[in-house]
């Protein structure tokens, strides 16, 4: 299983495309920092493949006032639980 | 230029109209980042209050990711790092009370005016293309 | 585990230090090893050793020297990105013919072998992008 | 590695094929930025040759706007910047001659592998996927 | 008339929609850094309502290879013809 | 005409600063002033003076300089933006108890008012961002 991290909005930037492109059966994706956006409800389409494989970061979307906005195609983690995914992850791979 | 730390959640009272007259002034600042990501959001908005300070007319339009930076509910980061609200809550205290927010890019969010901490004025079709014009200077963050 | 960092982001330009310092932290609470970091592209701007941010903000240098001092992670920085972005230290500021320094220890300019050597030597290899 | 300063267009001699097979290695870099709009290729190409000359099992995969670093013509930058083209001559030098183009990525903008420097192996459907997981380690620049 | 300086590639970045939509019927666009990739004929798409109103960087294009492949629907110019575009625009507005 | 720049991306990790600078000379060159560089955000980089690009590349701080001497163009470095990314003049260093600098003339560190008053004072303002 390989973690993908996207940290860019999936409203304004085109890079979630490679990101789901490059993403096997298995593998998960962690929405942090920009990229937590992609946890509002309207923009669950793109991730519809995803389910229970999908996360996004408790501390991003608090900052940003998105924590009680989340839709339920997301499940919510924290740092801690971003540790947790690395451990179980064969590689983590960064798109930005 | 310093702010609250925490902001509660809370309903806007949102008393936002739709402009189709031609808002004019001195200074356009586009805001096109969110909150958090990136230092654009706050380099932006300091820009407009020293213009204000030095006694320019300022608009905001907010578009893009930059409609975030309205959103109710947001708070420090979890290493301290100050955020942008606090800066938006001082934006009267200068005399910025021109707040424009791109309809579209609400919209697309799922958001509405509810979601955010001020009342703005939504602009829409061509608004954009007249705020552009009816200012003497634009500075795109 | 033993994990390393790759950091890419200038401090104070995208939240991709404050990101990786947070997750570092996490790294240690949860009982791994947090061995190397390796600051790359603008990365490389969190060794400033003049850095100033408002006292009311985190100050990441302060941060990473924290880390090394209390873990003995090592910091490691990108040579050729760092001479090209100004971070010297005194060697290589005397090898240039340049008076002062911008980078000291426990920050260390060091070649790009050694990101490749930690992706290889390292469990887990975690990258922080702008 | 320094290298060329100019390059002259060429027709290259395209004997690209598309891979179905999987490519496994020690490391996989995927590079998505253009030549002279940043450094990220070049500070990817550098990390590639670096682990290439260590002994490493090196992979490249030109995706996004990296296809652009294969196009034949490139030059220097209008004040003598170097560019990448020289790096992309040495790669075989190095051994690194498993170059891997999205063919999505290629399409999209409207090039075939004959606008191409070097002969590649086209990556179509899940083909991406599997150099991903066919790889110690995966840099994404 | 305003001129309006673009540096993303249109493939990979959406700002060219936050762009466009700021134009006036007036105003003109130059292509510039990763921006003149949208000289690409297969990109003409987009700026189709700019018919005499796109330019694009003459030097980006030279050293990215693109010279020759630009299409028609952009006009080239070198950095010198850039300065007469701002010299004649009332203002100048850069999308990043 | 007089010409001000802001200029934001950072040397050697995006075109910006090499668009702005090739920029800046064509203006010269039809005859107009430039009279004023505003550095902010990443761009402010540019002025570390310790930079030690390869020197098979152009040097943008020389770059820059010899636009300041030959034509006496103002080089600004916003004050906010510079400190947190840690360029500091020696005045700014002493303020805050640092030995060294970081920057140093021609360029000058100045508030984000001269952005603002280069804006409305210059005939054009032309922005280079990454």
């Amino acid at each position: 299983m390989i973690l993908h991290l996207l940290n860019r909005s999936p409203v304004t930037s085109r890079v979630i495309d490679d990101a789901l492109a490059a993403m096997g059966p298995d593998d998960q994706m962690l929405l942090i920092e920009d990229g937590v956006l992609g946890g509002l409800p309207a923009q669950a389409v793109p991730f519809k493949n995803l389910a229970g494989r999908l996360f996004a970061l408790r501390e991003d979307l608090l900052s940003r006032g998105l924590l009680e906005r989340c839709g339920e195609h997301v499940t919510i983690i924290d740092v801690r639980g971003f540790v947790a995914l690395t451990e179980e992850a064969d590689k983590t791979v960064s798109w930005y | 230029m310093s702010g609250q730390e925490i902001r509660e959640p809370e309903a806007s009272e949102s008393d936002s109209v739709v402009d189709n007259s031609t808002t004019t002034g001195d200074l356009l600042v586009i805001l096109r980042h969110a909150p958090h990501g990136s230092s654009w959001l706050r380099e932006g908005l300091d820009t407009a209050l020293v213009a204000a300070a030095f006694g320019q007319q300022v608009t905001l339009l907010f578009a893009g990711e930059g409609v975030l930076a309205l959103l109710t509910g947001q708070t420090a980061g979890p290493l301290g790092q100050k955020g942008t609200h606090g800066v938006i809550d001082m934006l009267a205290m200068y005399d910025i009370d021109t707040l424009m927010v791109d309809g579209r890019a609400l919209k697309s969010r799922g958001l509405c005016t509810d979601d955010l901490m001020l009342p703005v004025t939504l602009v829409e079709g061509d608004g954009v293309v007249s705020l552009l014009h009816g200012h003497r200077l634009v500075l795109n963050f | 585990m033993r994990y390393a960092l790759l950091v890419q982001g200038g401090p104070y330009s995208s939240q991709a230090s404050h990101s990786a310092l947070r997750f570092a932290r996490a790294v240690i609470e949860r009982g791994h090893s947090l061995a190397t970091v390796f600051f790359y592209h603008d990365g490389v701007y969190n060794a400033a050793r003049l850095a100033a941010p408002p006292q009311d903000e985190p100050h990441l240098g302060d941060g990473w020297r924290l880390l090394h001092d209390e873990h003995g992670t090592e910091l490691l920085v990108c040579i050729a990105a760092g001479l090209r972005r100004g971070l010297l230290d005194e060697r290589e500021a005397a090898r240039h013919g340049k008076e002062g320094h911008s980078l000291e220890a426990p920050f260390e300019l060091t070649g790009l072998g050694q990101l490749v050597e930690a992706g290889f030597s390292h469990d887990r290899l975690i990258t922080f992008s702008p």
